[in-house]
């Protein structure tokens, strides 16, 4: 591509365009490097300076790396012939094995109950009463929504720790911390420009469209949340769907404007208040339930919003938490950090 | 329902909420609220064994407001509070004797997010041992898998890292066959809790329907969770994830972590399948082939390592085929046996991997076995406690793991012809192999050192870790000694198990 | 058996789909595409199991008019699990992605088995 | 609806065989998600409107957003050097 391109830029023609604009290209670099340095926050020129070696001994690296590994290739070429007969059992037992296995499989699904068929072992007395009780035991119109969020919450309580306990061991794979005076470490400055190798530095038409689409993104994701127990949908997916939206948002403004709203402080606020909320609320009705106390929670009428009991704040709680755990997964994922 | 029985629950959700608070916390005060509630959890754990053993059944406990078919719920009988108990004993000890060294493999700022999974992996393997609903078991496997993950991830060398990329390979196969396992059961049963399921796989087998699918089924599951408690041929990814793990939680993960899993399969054996149909469908002389092969083969690899933690980490692979032998006699005295050896090597384990770690410290952390002539002299309660725990993994008498050999010997008398030959044979060849290389490597550290190597001069772990070290061994002795009251409420809890 | 197989289609379909997943997590050396298998091999129990709760003519369990009779709708358990089981694969991806991310960073190739021979060659 | 269900079903395979036979990347990334995509419409045929909903915002949607950054940080998406490293 880069090769190409400096074809394109040496054709004589060209050459010419390019001195008709000089002009409004130099206008261009001008704007170009005011961004950059906007966005970088960097006042004096040295510490940019100082930016740029980072970033060549970064690459530097890489290349070495590269190299490194070129030649432990060759090597591995030269003097693997035995482990190449090795992988390539490997290979034959392992599609013999997943051969053999789908056999098995598909003449145990010939012998499972057919296909829709009502009289099936699953359509039982339990899924009889989830849907016959349902609604007045649990207030919840979409009977799936009472179903993981009430007969079996404790499930679901474990889902959501499971997302926590995901988010925490990214953490602690990508995180880059910064040391005890704030400044940050090398490698995070490395990460920072390698991150901003490829950004689009404030292309126009995706800010343009993404002020228009983000608020519809978050009023879609907030009304699937809020609505978890009357339609489908609710917490995880209108989680996800607004982490959606503030992807894009951080995508098409960058990290310096997306952290005036959301810092790493956010995220464990935020998921924390929410967690323990919902590890509170189900430690009370797990306690009255088990020891046959009432609860005391009103259920409401069905069909309205402020209905079926604590369904409602538990799925507001899920989709805070995973909309937080998505955005901070992007987060680290692009630079280590917020 | 006095307040007692809420304990289980309350251990439970306590762990789940410590993980999430710790989140929030500094590094000390998040160390501090781990050891109190793991210091909880042993506490409360004790108090509902105390209970159970005045009951003469299990009792279930609804999580909700629904009982049986339509909630889920967690049951708790005697031998899932001893497990509970024991387990959570043996978290608070390796923690004391291990978690100052800390600062050697986790960066100040993530300590808490390593509290944040040792909180959540007691959590996973409390409810594996209580839960009575097999989705439940799906979802904190699940988690228990990412704790470890976690936990082993911390160090961050390449060793560690290519490690776990295997170890989360095998675990994600894993927990593939097992959700497939358990929805297929679901589609020719109706049911997810473990009571009803057993009713409707009993009908199964007296109908004739769905024997086919039933097979399939106890095949993956099993095969599911042997993948993931390292049984003998599927052992692959445990060596290099025990070995280049930091040493607490190598301890964690491999005398903790793989037990749960093995107590899941115990309890889907017994109270969903039941054993006589385990016995029928061939599936338990499978497991005692696999076990007694991978306690002969796992110490044959533990005697051509060169690395101490390589060779203890291939020793835990023979001291699984113990139990998964036990486990495949088919028999309750099998089965006791191999649940008494998940307790011992629960300790005995746990325990070596740190003693390991303080003898590897005090000689420059150099792993080869010449680096560490001496070294039992260097550090004189680590060489005490190492020697202990090696003794009882030889299965010398007045250790645990003499008792573990001679229950299994006991259980394996109870057959005729060829088993019994094979598996007295099989115990005698696994003990001379585990003499060979554990007491070389107990007469190599009380070696004279070689006068050119020059050992630096390290701080001295504090007393309190030693403390902890020798609590273990002095377990470990009096498992040996006094084990019977242990034997009598496995006994007993087997029989409430179902 | 073939025509029992075509009655349970989508099922078999999910098997052959859990087939391929496991070949591509198992033999594919390039860590990204394993990843990729691994999602179509948790995708393909996810249909088997939604599958299981589809009855024909009926509805979505949601109630509509009040109308709570057990013939009306489909199974809502399995959709329930299903919708937890989404969740633990979406965490572990996210997880096998930061692995590869952190090897990537170390090795500077996806390539497992070379990254195994890398990681054995720093020893000495 | 049963030509639609199997000629559904029946992209689902060739999806799924796609993602290991095309040598770029992205290429197998991009049919992963057409992939989940059919699995949601398939989910949508089975009466599960909540999984169809989750399975777009989460298969088609976040997982491959992440897929995505993580073929951004390892450079496999720009024609870079290291493109052919990340071919194998």
């Amino acid at each position: 591509m880069s090769k190409r391109r400096s074809d394109w830029q040496s054709r004589p023609q060209n050459r010419v365009r390019q001195w008709f604009h000089n002009g409004f290209l130099a206008l261009d670099d001008e704007i170009i490097n005011q961004v950059t340095k906007e966005t970088l926050r960097m006042d004096s020129d040295s510490e940019m300076d100082k930016h740029q070696e980072m970033l060549d001994s970064h690459r530097h690296e890489r290349t070495l790396a590269l190299e490194r590994l070129d030649q432990y290739n060759i090597q591995a070429w030269a003097n693997t012939r035995g482990r190449k007969a090795l992988s390539r059992i490997y290979v034959t037992i392992s599609f013999v094995l997943a051969f053999v296995m789908i056999f098995f499989l598909l003449r145990t699904v010939a012998t499972m109950p057919r296909f829709s068929d009502p009289n099936a072992p699953t359509n039982n007395e339990v899924m009889a009463r989830y849907i016959e009780k349902g609604l007045e035991e649990t207030g919840a119109v979409n009977i799936v929504a009472g179903m993981i969020l009430d007969y079996r919450a404790f499930d679901t309580l474990g889902e959501s720790t499971v997302l926590f306990i995901a988010a925490s061991a990214v953490l602690i794979l990508l995180r880059i911390d910064r040391r005890k005076d704030g400044t940050p470490v090398q490698e995070l400055i490395a990460a920072e420009s390698d991150d901003r190798h490829y950004e689009p530095r404030s292309d126009r038409i995706l800010q343009g469209s993404a002020k228009v689409l983000v608020p519809i993104i978050f009023l879609f994701g907030i009304y699937i949340m809020l609505n978890g127990h009357l339609s489908p949908g609710g917490g995880f997916s209108g989680g996800s769907i607004v982490s959606a939206g503030l992807i894009l948002y951080l995508d098409s403004f960058g990290f310096e404007k997306a952290g005036k709203f959301f810092t790493y402080k956010t995220f464990s606020w935020v998921s924390f208040l929410s967690l323990s909320f919902y590890a509170i609320a189900k430690t009370y009705s797990f306690y009255c339930g088990a020891n046959g106390l009432p609860s005391g929670i009103p259920l409401g009428t069905p069909g309205a919003i402020l209905s079926s009991g604590l369904i409602l704040p538990l799925n507001i709680a899920v989709g805070l938490v995973v909309a937080c755990t998505m955005y901070i997964f992007y987060a680290l994922f692009r630079k280590g950090g917020l | 329902m006095s307040i007692v029985h809420n304990f289980p629950f309350f251990s439970i959700l306590l762990c789940m909420a410590a993980g999430i608070f710790t989140s929030m916390f500094k590094q000390k005060l998040a160390k501090w609220v781990t050891f109190s509630v793991v210091f909880a959890v042993f506490t409360l754990s004790a108090f509902t064994l105390a209970l159970t053993l005045r009951l003469d059944a299990s009792y279930p406990f609804m999580m909700g407001h629904f009982p049986a078919p339509w909630g889920n719920e967690i049951r708790i009988g005697r031998l899932e509070a001893l497990m509970a108990t024991g387990f959570s004993g043996v978290l608070l000890l390796a923690l004391i004797a291990g978690f100052h060294h800390s600062p050697s493999f986790v960066s100040e700022q993530k300590t808490n997010l390593y509290c944040i999974m040792v909180d959540l992996a007691l959590a996973a393997i409390l409810a594996l041992i209580y839960t009575n609903d097999l989705f439940t078991v799906y979802v904190f496997i699940e988690i228990m898998t990412i704790a470890s993950c976690a936990l082993v991830v911390v160090r961050q060398n390449g060793h560690t890292l290519v490690a776990i990329t295997r170890y989360m390979i095998m675990h994600l196969l894993g927990s593939g066959l097992l959700l497939l396992g358990i929805s297929m059961l679901y589609g020719i049963t109706g049911h997810l809790l473990m009571q009803p399921l057993n009713q409707a796989v009993r009908q199964i087998v007296q109908t004739g329907n769905y024997t086919g699918p039933l097979t399939v089924v106890i095949a993956l599951i099993t095969s599911a969770l042997a993948i993931k408690s390292a049984m003998f041929p599927f052992h692959v990814w445990a060596p290099d994830t025990y070995a280049f793990a930091p040493p607490l939680s190598s301890a964690i993960l491999s005398g903790l972590i793989s037990k749960a899993y093995i107590f899941v399969l115990i309890k889907f054996f017994y109270r969903v399948i039941g054993m006589d149909v385990i016995i029928s469908q061939n599936i338990s002389q499978f497991l005692f082939i696999c076990g007694s092969s991978g306690m002969i083969l796992g110490s044959v690899f533990a005697i051509s390592q060169r690395d101490i933690r390589k060779m203890i980490a291939y020793s835990s692979v023979a001291q699984i085929g113990y139990v998964y032998m036990g486990l495949g006699m088919g028999s309750n005295a099998g089965t006791e046996a191999a649940l008494f050896q998940m307790l011992v090597h629960a300790v005995v384990k746990s325990v070596l991997f740190l003693a390991t770690y303080e003898l590897i410290n005090v000689s420059g952390d150099r792993k080869r076995f010449h680096y560490l002539h001496g070294a039992g002299y260097r550090n004189v309660v680590a060489g005490i406690v190492f020697t202990v725990a090696s003794l009882s993994m030889v299965g010398f008498p007045f250790t645990g793991g003499f008792i573990v050999k001679l229950n299994l010997a006991v259980s394996g008398m109870a057959y005729g012809g060829w088993m019994r030959a094979f598996v007295l044979v099989a115990l005698a060849v696994s003990t001379l192999l585990n003499a060979v290389y554990f007491l070389h490597t107990v007469v190599s550290i009380y070696r004279r050192p070689s006068q050119d190597i020059v050992y630096p001069s390290v701080v001295k772990s504090p007393w309190y870790a030693m403390a902890a070290m020798t609590v273990s061994a002095v377990v470990i002795l009096y498992l040996g000694v006094g084990s019977q009251p242990i034997l009598d409420i496995i006994k007993e809890g087997l029989k409430t198990l179902i | 058996m073939f025509e029992l197989l075509y009655q349970n289609i989508e099922q078999t379909v999910s098997v052959i789909l859990f087939g391929i997943g496991l070949t591509i997590l198992l033999l594919q050396r390039n860590l990204i595409r394993k990843i990729i298998g691994l999602n179509i091999m948790d995708t393909a129990i996810y249909l088997f199991l939604a599958s299981m709760g589809f009855i024909g003519g009926r509805k979505a369990p949601i109630v509509v008019d009040g109308v709570t009779e057990v013939s009306a709708y489909i199974n809502p358990i399995p959709a329930g699990l299903v919708l937890t089981g989404i969740v633990v694969s979406v965490s572990f991806t996210a997880i096998m992605l930061a692995l590869t991310v952190r090897l990537y960073r170390r090795y500077h190739t996806l390539d497992i088995d070379v990254i195994a021979l890398l990681a054995k060659g720093e020893d000495a | 609806m049963t030509f639609i269900n199997i000629f559904l079903l029946g992209m689902l395979i060739v999806c799924a065989l796609a993602v290991s036979l095309t040598r770029n990347l992205l290429t197998s990334l991009i049919v992963y998600m057409a992939y989940s995509l059919i699995m949601a419409i398939i989910w949508m045929l089975l009466e599960s409107p909540d999984l169809a909903i989750t399975e777009a915002a989460v298969g088609a949607g976040i997982t491959s957003v992440l897929f995505f950054v993580t073929l951004k940080k390892i450079h496999a998406i720009k024609g870079d050097s290291d493109h052919e490293q990340t071919q194998k």
